[in-house]
């Protein structure tokens, strides 16, 4: 423990870790005591939703550095396949926890393997060339899942992907009703499965970027030349961390589908995509606890917000503007490096302020 | 060790802001949420009352509380705030009037059909709702009926029209007609005016509503032999820029009568590209084509001979319209409200009718309130601006004349 | 393999190879290579052979293809005609880290390490493929795993303490000087366990002790790995005196091919590369 | 006939698609960043002109004048506040800025002129031309923002190619560091670039209403990323293959509602951009460049 300890690296992943249970505690507690408002209490599942979508976003864009703006189909590939699969298994499985475990396998499992099917043709792009490609997907994605027919009734079970509406028998019942969605899903979904499903992804994300292939996937990114000519395989590894990255998102979407009663294709739009690579970008790419802080601060940001009524939104894009500028440029770095070396030079006087090196 | 530190801080801060939000919703009515929407400057009620059955006991009962979600942002903010000002003018006039004070307060839903629609309606729990009047778009209501069953609170929809919503519970009822009812009332309608005609359907296959109505419509039709040429002219939110596909392909099968079940918004795209291929059929709309008269810069000429079913007339010269389109206009930059505002306007009459009935006020829990409001709205009859003698059926859907006019000379002309 | 032998001996012509690798199979040989970039022949009828121990250099002016052949070896660009074979493997059709695999390692002219990674990590990036374990294993760091890495690890450090690099294992490569650098891809080229390195102007750079520090280095690595080196270099001063064979490249054809001795007294070699040795320092 | 229709439908949007496009591809071939509130600066090049028009009566010339006089200066304002600081930081962080602004923009717009629709009035007053006995009819529309978006491409091919600016733009996109050496003001040079890719957003803008009349605070953004895609189609730093990308977007666009399937006709464009790119990575005129090594 103690050597693990002095691994920086290690270090990073217990803090990660230890931040996401101890919240989980704290809220859990809150919960239980009855102190949270049903917004915050609301708020939780989704929460733990967008921190894994952060996360397994991050593997993609931060990690690889392949540039995705589709996160949110795979999301909605796992959203309604979770609600598919726990909608047909009510009958025969009695847990709902089980329930939801199996749709949440089968959401990512779903999503991992049209990550695949994807990646063959599309891994070979690179760069912006390979963000529109996975934008182009989304949309497909959402355009299909909005034409997508799928119930039950007493012939049994129907799939239709079909413009006109599949009409089923008397009695029947469509688990996802074209471009009404999914309507009447259980909800399943709850804090402790999300808390879990966060704990999962981190633990996979983070595992595999201190294995040998994180090491290999950051070779393939700093240099992907140098990386074929030590013998690493480039598109296999963009692959694999596709797909890991698919069906961390596919897990994470059957979690939100099965969180909500209702549920459209257009949820899972460009714009979701974006707002969750807003969280990778800004909590800094490859740094798996700011994705998860940031994305716990833009996500409660609008909402506590709702005070400000119609200046509500055009304040988050300011916030948003200010914020990246303030993280992210130069000059504003200089300036913060300047005064915190300063505040250095106060506590050690002696040495020239900002001139530690 | 410095930067663990600061790193624990960090996550100290995101858990302190994020519980200090808990906490700050908990309360409900901190100041600054406290004049979020409502339009009651001039209630008499402190908005600092926590909850609605202990802290007043005794005195004055306080305001209802009626909370709502649409979206205020968003490319269908439109609606929202539609909606939002119709409601308000309501709630103004019952206020003024004495009696029963209404609380209202509208939340910002972004028509998102999930969390952001549900963490809106939680927000207005966390206030202390009595009775939701929303929400505006079906999939944020389809999102939040199933809340509303949970809870317990008493949900009328203005404007959420899929007949999935209504069915979501007993308690949830609707004041615009279902989609598949609205399809199939034009389908009958056509028949018995049009019975030779050669229809076109174009729709928004990606939007509930449309769909809803198209499919009502096309089952309907089939049922009654009309004569549809083309049933698959669909668009998408994607591609709607560009409907002149849809309109050629009506023109090229020699369509007569082109059924729009869509909002205006798109309709007047239509309606300008036939004119400018000069294709003339009949085209023929439904509620959501209301306000395409009052779009700003749009010429009322392209919609000569449009025929539409709509509840409302902003042009209606009878006392209780001219006074809400005068009030709207009042309070919205003098824009003329179309049916999404009427309803809005319904729906508050409809709650406050049957709270009085039934003798709902500010300390009625919201549970009870549900139930006593179920047994009101079984019986309850009420006048209107979108229809008059307006009943409920047992599941919550509204049985309204679907009243359909003709446009001649700019203004609505009912049909026939 | 006894194939091969017979065609081999058929073309003698072709070797450079020493008296000890005679009897062995030759690590790299390369038959009538070409390329072509969009019309314009960038290597033509270029021929090799290289034994398990040699050392052997490539030079010739600059833009005479010399690095456009290292390419060509290592399967970054596909060749227009002729064939290569290491170890006896055709590498037609190969990408470069099916190639790496067959035993060809290479450093690059404008050094390529992983900058943000330390440099015990660019090793061990090299060591991926040593690191025997299933996706699965690394992504739950099973005991199996952590015992490979561990490994991987320490033979690491072996490789950077035999370039006497240990003491910079936890630097960020990027941050190093120069040199160090360069010596640290060699280390990375070490670690992929290659029968065979190519090293693309190892002393570019370096400061005359460096360099000779250098040459020790690579015969060191000969001797103590039992491979073979191929390298392109201007510093004739090097070559001459590591290299025991060397082919001159011109226009991207070979002009010449030899011992050191034969090389500096091949008239068209002093014509075409060494004949402008008064602009030596230039290079 | 009917084809013949469809065609010129499709070449309609085309062409709209073609001249946003013909921004994005400026900006990125210059800038380096996909500026994805360019669509939103094309709303509101398309609100100026409207108020133009119909609150001062002016004719739609000044209208169109005003238009781009507005955006240019919001093109400049954008880039001095919200990119400017972020050159030479991570592309993506540009980006994200990038749809801050566009939110803001879209916001901003709803607050100023309300979120309810409003219906542009054509600037075209060209009547349409019927042929074939009104079977095969051509909008003004089409002919104008044909005509006009290959002018543009041509005003821009040019521009770049002959004046001083215009070479140093190109030098900017080749090597920024190298066209710092040679004395070239990069700073100067990408806040050109926005300055006209704005104007050019104001063109686009009425060019867009006059063709889809509806005009709301959202008007710009689905046509805003349709164009984008237009223009990585075209390759995306090639100003003709933004034209092309565009026409071929609209075309493919329209014969997949005509004859495949309106539903699905989302799925089938960006289903041909995907096969496009995997045949030619870096679109139909882009550029391959080939990694030095």
């Amino acid at each position: 423990m103690k050597q693990l300890l002095k691994n920086k690296n290690s270090r990073t992943n217990m803090i990660t870790y230890l931040v996401v249970i101890v919240a989980y505690l704290i809220m859990q507690t809150l919960n239980s005591m009855d102190m949270l408002g049903s917004s915050v209490r609301g708020y939780l599942v989704p929460l733990c939703v967008y921190i894994s979508l952060a996360v397994s976003l991050n593997l993609l864009v931060g990690i690889c550095g392949e540039l995705s703006l589709g996160h949110a189909g795979f999301m909605g590939i796992g959203a309604f396949s979770g609600i598919v699969i726990a909608s047909l298994l009510k009958g025969t499985v009695q847990s709902d926890t089980l329930r939801l475990i199996a749709a949440m396998i089968a959401g990512g499992a779903m999503a991992g393997v049209m990550g695949f099917l994807i990646g063959i043709p599309v891994l070979r792009l690179r760069g912006d060339y390979l963000a529109i490609v996975t934008l182009a997907f989304g949309e497909i994605m959402k355009n299909i899942v909005g034409n997508t027919y799928v119930g039950v009734d007493d012939t049994g079970f129907h799939f239709a992907i079909s413009p006109t509406k599949m009409r089923l028998g008397e009695g029947g019942k469509y688990f996802i009703n074209g471009p009404l969605g999914a309507t009447g899903v259980e909800k399943l979904a709850n804090f402790t499965m999300g808390f879990l499903l966060v704990m999962v992804t981190l633990f996979v994300v983070l595992n595999l970027i201190n294995s040998k292939e994180g090491r290999a996937i950051r070779a393939v990114r700093d240099n992907r030349i140098a990386a074929e000519s030590v013998g690493i395989n480039v598109t296999a590894f963009r692959m694999k961390a596709f797909v890991v990255s698919a069906f961390l998102a596919g897990m994470a979407g059957a979690l939100f589908g099965l969180n909500y009663s209702a549920i459209t294709a257009t949820k899972f739009n460009f714009n979701t995509s974006i707002n969750i690579l807003v969280f990778v970008v800004l909590g800094g790419m490859g740094n798996i606890l700011g994705s998860v802080i940031s994305a716990t601060v833009l996500y409660i940001l609008p909402e506590a917000m709702r005070g400000l009524e119609d200046f509500r939104m055009i304040l988050y894009a300011v916030v948003l503007i200010l914020v990246m500028l303030f993280t992210w440029s130069p000059k504003f770095k200089e300036a913060t490096a300047v005064f915190t070396g300063k505040i250095k030079g106060i506590f050690r006087p002696g040495k020239e302020a900002g001139n530690n090196e | 060790m410095k930067k663990f530190v600061a790193l624990l801080l960090a996550a100290l801060m995101a858990v302190s802001l994020f519980a200090g939000c808990g906490a700050s919703g908990d309360e409900g009515t901190t100041p600054q949420t406290e004049a979020t929407g409502s339009a009651s400057g001039d209630e008499g009620t402190t908005p600092q009352s926590e909850s609605t059955d202990s802290a007043n006991a005794g005195s004055e009962a306080p305001a209802l509380k009626i909370g709502m979600t649409g979206p205020l942002t968003g490319s269908t903010s439109e609606y929202g705030l539609a909606v939002r000002g119709g409601m308000e003018i309501a709630v103004e006039e019952i206020n003024a009037m004495g009696g029963l004070q209404i609380e209202f307060r509208a939340e910002d839903d972004e028509a998102d059909g999930s969390d952001k629609a549900v963490s809106a309606y939680n927000t207005l729990k966390d206030w202390g709702m009595q009775i939701f009047a929303g929400a505006v778009t079906t999939g944020s209501s389809l999102a939040i009926a199933a809340e509303t069953v949970n809870d317990q609170i008493f949900m009328l929809t203005p404007s959420a029209s899929a007949a999935d919503v209504a069915m979501t519970g007993p308690n949830i009822y609707q004041m615009c007609f279902t989609d598949p009812n609205q399809g199939a009332s034009a389908a009958e309608l056509m028949a018995q005016e049009w019975p030779e005609a050669v229809i076109g359907v174009i729709y928004d296959s990606s939007d509930a509503y449309s769909s809803g109505i198209a499919d009502g419509f096309l089952s309907k039709a089939e049922e009654l032999g009309l004569n549809v040429a083309v049933d698959d002219a669909a668009f998408t939110a994607d591609n709607k820029a560009d409907l002149s596909t849809q309109v050629t392909q009506c023109k090229d099968a020699g369509c007569d009568m082109v059924f729009l079940p869509f909002y205006y918004t798109e309709a007047a795209q239509v309606l300008t590209y036939a004119d400018t291929i000069g294709y003339q059929p009949t085209f023929f709309g439904c509620d959501g084509m209301d306000g395409i008269l009052n779009v700003e810069g749009f010429d009322t000429s392209l919609a000569e001979g449009l025929v539409l079913m709509t509840p409302f007339d902003a042009n209606a010269t009878d006392e209780a319209t001219v006074s809400f389109v005068t009030k709207f206009k009042e309070n919205n930059d003098g824009k003329i409200p179309n049916q999404f505002a009427a309803d809005g306007y319904d729906v508050i009459y409809a709650l406050y009718d049957a709270c009085v009935a039934a003798g709902i006020d500010g300390n009625t829990p919201a549970e009870e309130a549900c139930q006593l409001l179920q047994e009101q709205f079984a019986t309850l009859t009420i006048d209107g601006l979108t229809g008059k003698g307006m009943t409920w059926d047992e599941n919550g859907m509204i049985a309204k004349d679907p009243a359909a006019v003709v446009v001649t000379d700019g203004v609505y002309v009912p049909l026939g | 393999m006894n194939e091969y032998s017979k065609k081999m001996l058929k073309v003698p012509t072709y070797t450079l190879l020493r008296e000890q690798d005679m009897d062995k199979l030759p690590v790299l040989d390369v038959r009538n290579l070409g390329i072509d970039f969009g019309g314009l022949t960038a290597v033509d009828s270029f021929n090799i052979t290289i034994g398990p121990t040699e050392i052997s250099g490539l030079i010739g002016p600059n833009g005479a293809g010399k690095t456009t052949i290292f390419n060509l070896l290592t399967s970054v660009y596909q060749p227009t005609r002729g064939s290569i074979l290491i170890n006896g493997i055709d590498t037609k059709g190969m990408t470069t880290h099916k190639v790496t695999k067959l035993g060809i390692a290479r450093t690059f002219q404008n050094i390529r390490l992983f900058t943000d990674m330390t440099a015990l990590d660019n090793v061990k990036v090299g060591l991926h493929n040593e690191i025997k374990c299933p996706f699965v294993c690394s992504l739950f760091h099973v005991p199996p795993y952590q015992k490979a890495e561990k490994r991987a690890t320490e033979k690491a450090m072996e490789l950077l303490d035999f370039m006497g690099l240990a003491d910079i294992a936890d630097q960020k490569a990027g941050s190093l000087p120069y040199g160090v650098q360069r010596r640290l891809e060699i280390v990375r080229a070490l670690a992929t366990n290659p029968s065979i390195v190519l090293l693309d102007e190892p002393a570019a750079g370096m400061n005359p002790s460096e360099t000779t520090e250098l040459m020790h280095q690579i015969r060191r690595i000969r001797d103590t790995f039992h491979i073979a080196i191929f390298l392109i270099e201007h510093d004739m001063n090097l070559v001459m005196n590591v290299c025991e064979a060397i082919a001159v490249v011109n226009y991207g054809r070979i002009i010449a091919k030899g011992t050191p001795d034969e090389i500096r007294q091949d008239p068209a070699v002093i014509e075409a590369y060494l004949g402008r040795e008064e602009g030596k320092a230039e290079c | 006939m009917q084809v013949l229709q469809y065609l010129i439908n499709g070449i309609s949007i085309g062409a709209v698609y073609a001249i946003i496009a013909l921004g994005y591809t400026m900006v990125y071939g210059i800038a380096k960043m996909l500026n994805f509130a360019h669509g939103d600066v094309i709303m509101v090049g398309a609100y100026i002109s409207f108020c133009v028009t119909n609150y001062l009566g002016l004719p739609a010339i000044v209208s169109v004048i005003a238009a781009m006089g507005v955006c240019t200066i919001l093109g400049i304002i954008i880039e001095k506040l919200a990119y400017k600081p972020l050159r030479g930081t991570s592309s993506l962080a540009v980006l994200i800025t990038a749809i801050g602004v566009s939110y803001f923009l879209q916001n901003a717009a709803q607050l100023i002129w309300s979120s309810s629709p409003k219906n542009f009035t054509s600037i075209v007053t060209m009547d349409p031309i019927a042929l074939f006995d009104g079977r095969l009819i051509i909008t003004g529309e089409v002919l104008v923002t044909v005509l006009i978006s290959a002018l543009v491409m041509v005003g821009l091919t040019l521009f770049t190619g002959k004046t001083k600016t215009g070479k140093a733009m190109r030098a900017v996109s080749e090597d920024r560091d190298a066209a710092q050496l040679m004395g070239i003001n990069v700073n100067q040079t990408i806040s050109t670039t926005f300055a006209i890719g704005s104007a050019l957003a104001a063109i686009a803008g009425v060019l867009l209403c006059s063709t889809v009349p509806t005009l709301m605070p959202t008007t710009g953004s689905m046509p805003g990323i349709r164009a984008f895609t237009a223009a990585v189609l075209g390759g995306i730093g090639s100003i003709p293959g933004a034209m092309l990308g565009g026409i071929l977007l609209g075309i493919i666009e329209t014969l997949s509602k005509a004859y495949l399937s309106t539903q699905f006709s989302d799925a089938i464009v960006f289903s041909v951009l995907i096969i496009i790119l995997l045949v030619k990575p870096a679109g139909l005129l882009g550029k391959q460049v080939q990694e030095k090594v």
